[in-house]
């Protein structure tokens, strides 16, 4: 399997390539961080008081958000794979789990949030070093420990979220590695550079914090539209086009195993949802509260708007239609959640519902790449759209970040007479498809040379669950279950 | 003996069933199978991808009779199993040499 | 299919007629509303303080009671139809987690809790005007978004419940046709009833609102045994009537295709019904706790009493009988759960098991008609014992309504010495029965001249989720999994 | 099946034998209790005040330690078995959902929490009298209600996870009587040594009680190493040993039938864990997030602990192992969580995951006993290797128990140079071995003794699903799906 | 050459194949079906609907040995397939013409 | 009329299908095996226990043809069924009494 670039995938290479040109007066100017006021020790504020109702959500959050991953897109990515491949594919949420929580620990929080230039953190917080129940510059009214481990939560389901593109299709060893160096190189500085203090795109979202957290580029995002979801959805689309399609796709019909597990996937990812964007606030009050109805309403919209178009064009309106129109609704306004109004929230919803129908069924089909489970279709496209029209509904009396109220601004968005902040939100879209598009394809053409990406031939054919974990998703044969005695499969040995 | 297989449609199978047990026979082994044939399949579309699910889910009955029995089951099958539709399904015959029964080891006719 | 009434049907068609009779003086009273002194914006508390205890308390309990829908009622549901309406029967609690939503923001809230008459309320809220961060009166401690979210969950999954009397047999169109205008016409009024400000039956529990929100037919409903389970399950008992039953139904088996699925949706019920229960109290207290214990104790003492009466009458207690029993004491509870203690609520549970065991599986047969699911068998029947038994078992001690203050009283239940909560009861359950029953037959009639109700032969043979969504549940053949290549599926185009 | 100890299960019956003897001396001294003050009405203290966050948190907490058993436990283990058994295994999480619920408000909560001596409390609670919306001493900001439920969610996983052990072979009948005796005997009186007032092993966690609370041999267990893990896991050891093996065991493969219901089942039940671990804090704040993100690390440092041996071991890291580990990873955190540093957890995680590897894999064959779903060798080996590291790795900056502030104590683990603790966690250890151990197995000879445990032959080769409930998990034939019509099931009656 | 179609209780399986491989005959084709026979099948109860499940597991092998080796396979399944039980299946024989290995296209008793 | 029992590889199923249409049988049945042969099953494995797994997931299709084109569909078969790997599977030919189409009653020639 060598990657020789297809016609479309070139495209997309000079489209990286103009990108990065265009951005680099905006990284020149990044260069010179701002001079910025600390609390004393940098993060922790020391004497800070600790709010029992914003803990208890915050922690209720976090439950939430990992909920999302696992068992929520464990079984949403898990029911749409052939039978063969269902295990692996939990497996891949389940162990990002596992293996990021501890990276994070180690250094990836670290690298995110400890004090840094505008586009990383440093070591200070490495091994969770100085991370104790004092609360932080980042979330003043909860422990510095809770704000990390609901960061972390947000660390695990956007590489998880990648596994959508390779599905089917990738080593184990490899996913791992890839999801390692992805989280470190792409993750963690996206992560602070949108809400890092001083972070490039910092815009000092709901917190009375000074100058210090703002950066020179300040854009919305609420809850992760681009650290999230473009970064994970244009890494997706790296993954497609790198490690090329499942054998037999386009001949062959692929049909999700078991949409069963994915509307219970996508139910819970809605609920999860509530964590995820209501939890951004850091504390249970109204913004919060605005948030989360924003992310449901967006959620009931999209899926709406799918089935519609659905219903218009093919003829009948399915149920994976459905599902896969809520979570492009979530995920359209993750960003804007915080800073728009429920109406427009319905709105937008409405919008990427229709537009992520024909990202997941035409676009792909005509650029002729295998987006297994449509990672990109939902999460690059719509996380697109929606850090851009977060721009457009933006709402300056729902939420001001401090950067607008420095700057006396009483306005956020296009549609009250204010067009800044989708000038930066366009620049913040297209450095994160850059960093991302760029990073995961130099990550993936350095994994394929050294152990390479894909499982072989005969790996493909009989599985990942067998070829990568020796199991299989199901055993329902008459032979172990009716009878406790002989069968087909015979014990040979006990380890 | 004989050996009748009878492809019929899956709702049909407990009125196959009675009108042959009618005759006094019993023994019949049912297999899920998937048919081919005249009768469309259906669509089914995931995500856009639109697929042609070319078969028909039938039963497979194989029953084992002696060969005097076999005109009385034919027919009893052939009537229980027709609805008129396209799919109704295919009846085969065709000689059994020697029958089993495992439990007492009694054979051909004496094991039916 | 034509819809002609069958004995039973009749019979109950005259019963809700001499009910209506029974009721029109109450309805008279009604009509002059009380003078009622009201906040000086009507609903909204602009200087209220709010609480993030009770805030984080109320959001959780939110996502708690989406999770009741989707996926808890999804699965529940799902896995009681047979294998080939599997997806439609989970299609229709997903796609009312979108429908209403959008509609309780256009419209749906604004008649229940905007400020109106005794029946319904007004305009005030339409496309969620006016309801932002600040308490209202409803709930004087946590945002009115919150409370607004909070409520939506509960009109989402009144008309899921109903699903249950339907399933397996219903056009997906004419099925979310029927929900909206339910909502819209049974739903919001019986809402604004039972909680809204005047409120008919507003008995303005647990808050110290003055006499603005008490209705003239005060009654006790912590967390809607009429608004949610009556109506729906009455409704439900109207759906299998005018419908009809299943094709095959009585003649041929319909077991359920998964037990499995319905396990693990009746105790994800089980968990958000502490949401809907204990948050039902509005806040983070002990009233919340005195709810949610409650409502446990009931669930448990639910199945309970079903597998013990099942064990006499037929030999084994089923796991299919527990959960349905656990079901049954969750819904008894709902009006009592924040006005009694624990140990009444396990003998409510012991009590709903039985008669609930009977109302599934005696009484349905005898009448004839086909509840598919047991909508009206669990919730009307159990909806109905348990605004009885509220009446009855209720304990001032726990809980005493604005109106019991305003009026000197000490005592709610009859149990305690008092009768007047009981008459009130009898006399809001016979209101819910008539407005559901009536109101769903009109309905169902008008759709069904309309646009017809069920599904052709052909479909219904195939089953749903072919017919009405073109997919199927599972796909588990060999010839899909086994191989990445040609199986007896070909794909024959791209959307 | 009689039942003849063999050479391994004699060799543990000394090894009990021999630990009685060794703790003598420390049970007479337990039994002059220390003079303690208490609040004026021994438990409930009535004025105090109601935290609404911690009030969240908690009740937030209790529905997710429900989640652990159902749906949680109920998949995890319902995975695992074969599918003629998933609904009976399935069934035994609910059942006690239900039964132990009804036995916690009768006598349970009593025995564990109301005043007794330091081995059992008392009757004062029974019926739940005196468990009001007040706070009480366990919890002094939270409703005893509140802490009753939060308890009784632990009462009800405890048991069920003895389940693993009898899997597939125990009569529904037996295992619900031995479970509500078990409850009694040994559940409750664990609970109250280790968390209730005056309880031998209390240490005062957390809490600032006075010496009220403090026993005799106050050991470290945060939120249930000892009573919850180490107990059903001894317990299980020696359920698996008196019942004997499954028939077939051995010599035929019993693959689970649907590890991907054991997926999920897993991650619910670490999502569940923070609600177990956090809410063990009985507060939101640092101690609450302190626990809730070491539960978190261990977790994720189990699942990569056990696939890493695995993969060295058995060449391929599998599905199952991965989920294994988590879980030993969680249970081993328990009694620690409170008190340890995230890193100190990652390196617990470990070492877990690679031991439980071995005692699931290896010990069982080694020592001959169908431990069928390794609850002793996760929960029991896991369990008191926690509370054993738990006396190495606790620091006493992180959490210091009013024993060890009464005592002038600043430190608490091995590590920092203070071994006390690790005596009496091994003292603890012991103890709950002894206690669980012979225990379960009185209580196992009585219940054969008198009923049988096991199903017969014929029950047992047909499946408990049919046997002990006369259902069947799974219903999937076309005959059911492909019509509505005749099959070859028929419907011949309705009850 | 000979097609035996044995009709087997499923924990029977193992011990029929390995007598099987003892004779020398090593390819196997198992179908997992449903048998109606003398054999009771069993109740089943949702909600009170009683369902009466008539058929029993059971797994159809199909055997293709050269007409010489029938005997003893036959022996062979019968002997390791009895359980004495009703419900140990029955054992058919009939006749084969032709017989290819779609891998060389070898015919006959050479692709057995 | 003969029958002719032909396991393959699932995946080859589609081609075979394709061929024997070419030739204008469209009627074909396929039923879900499981094969034991020369082609070796796989391993799994649960906490530990090694599962030996004998068995390989075949399809076999059942075929009745009219005697004269026999041949032809023997070789249409083997031919697309082959990809030259062990377990490429058999076909076994047997004759066939009898056939009736159940919908019209047609019998043996016609039915086909
Ligand atoms: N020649 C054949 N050999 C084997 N099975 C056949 C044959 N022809 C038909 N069948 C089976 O009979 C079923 C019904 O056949 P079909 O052509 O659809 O309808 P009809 O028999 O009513 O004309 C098919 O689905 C297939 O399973
Ligand atoms: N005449 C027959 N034709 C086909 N299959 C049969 C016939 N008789 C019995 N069988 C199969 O053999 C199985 C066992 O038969 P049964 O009558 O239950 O027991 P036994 O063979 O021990 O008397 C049945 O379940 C059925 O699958
Ligand atoms: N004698 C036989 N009788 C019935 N089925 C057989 C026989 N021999 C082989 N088979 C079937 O053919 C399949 C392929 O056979 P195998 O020996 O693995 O490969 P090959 O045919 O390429 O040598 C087997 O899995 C089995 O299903």
């Amino acid at each position: 399997m060598r990657f020789v670039p297809t016609a479309p995938s070139k495209a997309l290479l000079i489209v990286f390539t103009l990108l990065i040109a265009a951005l680099l007066p905006a990284w020149a100017a990044a260069a010179e961080p701002l001079p910025v006021t600390l609390a004393p020790d940098g993060i922790n504020l020391v004497n800070g008081q600790i709010n029992s109702g914003d803990t208890a959500w915050m922690l209720t959050s976090s439950a939430l958000v990992l909920m999302m991953t696992g068992p929520g897109l464990a079984l949403f990515y898990g029911g749409l794979v052939r039978r063969k491949n269902v295990l692996a594919t939990m497996m891949q949420s389940f162990i990002l789990m596992a293996v990021i929580s501890v990276l994070w620990a180690i250094i990836g929080y670290s690298l995110a949030f400890s004090p840094g230039n505008s586009f990383i953190g440093g070591f200070e917080f490495a091994f969770l070093r100085g991370v104790g129940a004092a609360p932080s510059i980042y979330a003043q009214t909860i422990p510095h420990t809770t704000w990390m481990i609901f960061q972390l939560m947000f660390a695990i389901i956007t590489p998880a979220l990648i596994c959508g593109a390779y599905a089917e299709r990738m080593k184990f060893s490899s996913m791992v590695i890839f999801s390692v160096l992805w989280l470190v190189l792409i993750y963690c500085p996206m992560a602070h550079m949108v809400w890092g203090l001083g972070g490039l795109f910092n815009s000092g979202i709901g917190l009375d914090l000074g100058s210090a957290v703002i950066g020179q580029l300040p854009a919305l995002d609420f809850a992760g539209g681009t650290v999230v979801h473009i970064s994970s959805g244009v890494s997706a689309l790296v993954c497609a086009l790198v490690l090329g399609h499942r054998r037999g796709y386009k001949t062959h019909p692929m049909p999700p195993h078991s949409v069963v597990l994915s509307v219970v996937g996508a139910a819970l990812l809605w609920v999860g949802w509530f964590g995820f964007n209501g939890g951004s606030a850091l504390s249970a009050g109204g913004l919060a509260s605005s948030a989360l109805i924003a992310t449901h309403f967006a959620a009931a919209a999209g899926a709406l708007g799918w089935i519609f178009i659905e219903w218009l064009k093919a003829g009948k309106p399915t149920v994976l239609g459905a599902i896969s129109g809520a979570v492009a609704g979530l995920v359209v306004i993750t960003p804007a959640c915080g800073f728009t109004t429920p109406m427009y929230a319905i709105l937008m919803g409405l919008i990427v519902g229709v537009v992520c129908f024909f990202s997941a069924t035409s676009l792909k089909h005509l650029m002729g790449y295998d987006d297994s489970l449509d990672a990109f279709g939902v999460h690059g496209v719509g996380g697109t759209l929606g850090a851009i029209l977060t721009g457009v509904f933006a709402v300056g009396a729902v939420n001001l970040p401090y950067y607008y109220q420095r700057h006396g601004l009483t306005k956020t968005g296009l549609l009250e007479g204010y067009g800044g902040t989708l000038v930066n939100q366009l620049l913040a879209t297209g450095f994160t498809w850059v960093i991302a598009g760029v990073g995961s394809l130099i990550l993936l053409l350095l994994i394929k040379a050294i152990m390479g990406l894909r499982v072989n031939e005969a790996d493909e054919y009989s599985g990942l669950d067998l070829s990568q974990h020796g199991e299989s998703g199901y055993n329902l044969e008459d032979a172990y279950s009716a009878t406790y005695a002989e069968s087909g499969a015979t014990l040979i040995e006990e380890a | 003996m004989r050996m009748i297989e009878a492809v019929i449609q899956p709702h049909r199978l407990e009125a196959v069933k009675s009108a042959l047990a009618k005759l006094g026979i019993l023994g019949v082994t049912a297999i899920e199978c998937k048919g081919f044939g005249r009768q469309m399949g259906h669509t089914e579309r995931y995500r856009g991808a639109k697929m042609d699910v070319g078969f028909i889910p039938k039963i497979m009955l194989k029953i084992c009779v002696k060969s005097a029995d076999c005109p009385a089951a034919v027919a009893a099958i052939v009537e229980n199993g027709r609805t008129g539709q396209v799919g109704d399904g295919k009846l085969f015959v065709s000689p059994v040499e020697q029958v089993v029964r495992i439990r007492t080891g009694e054979t051909d006719d004496a094991a039916l």
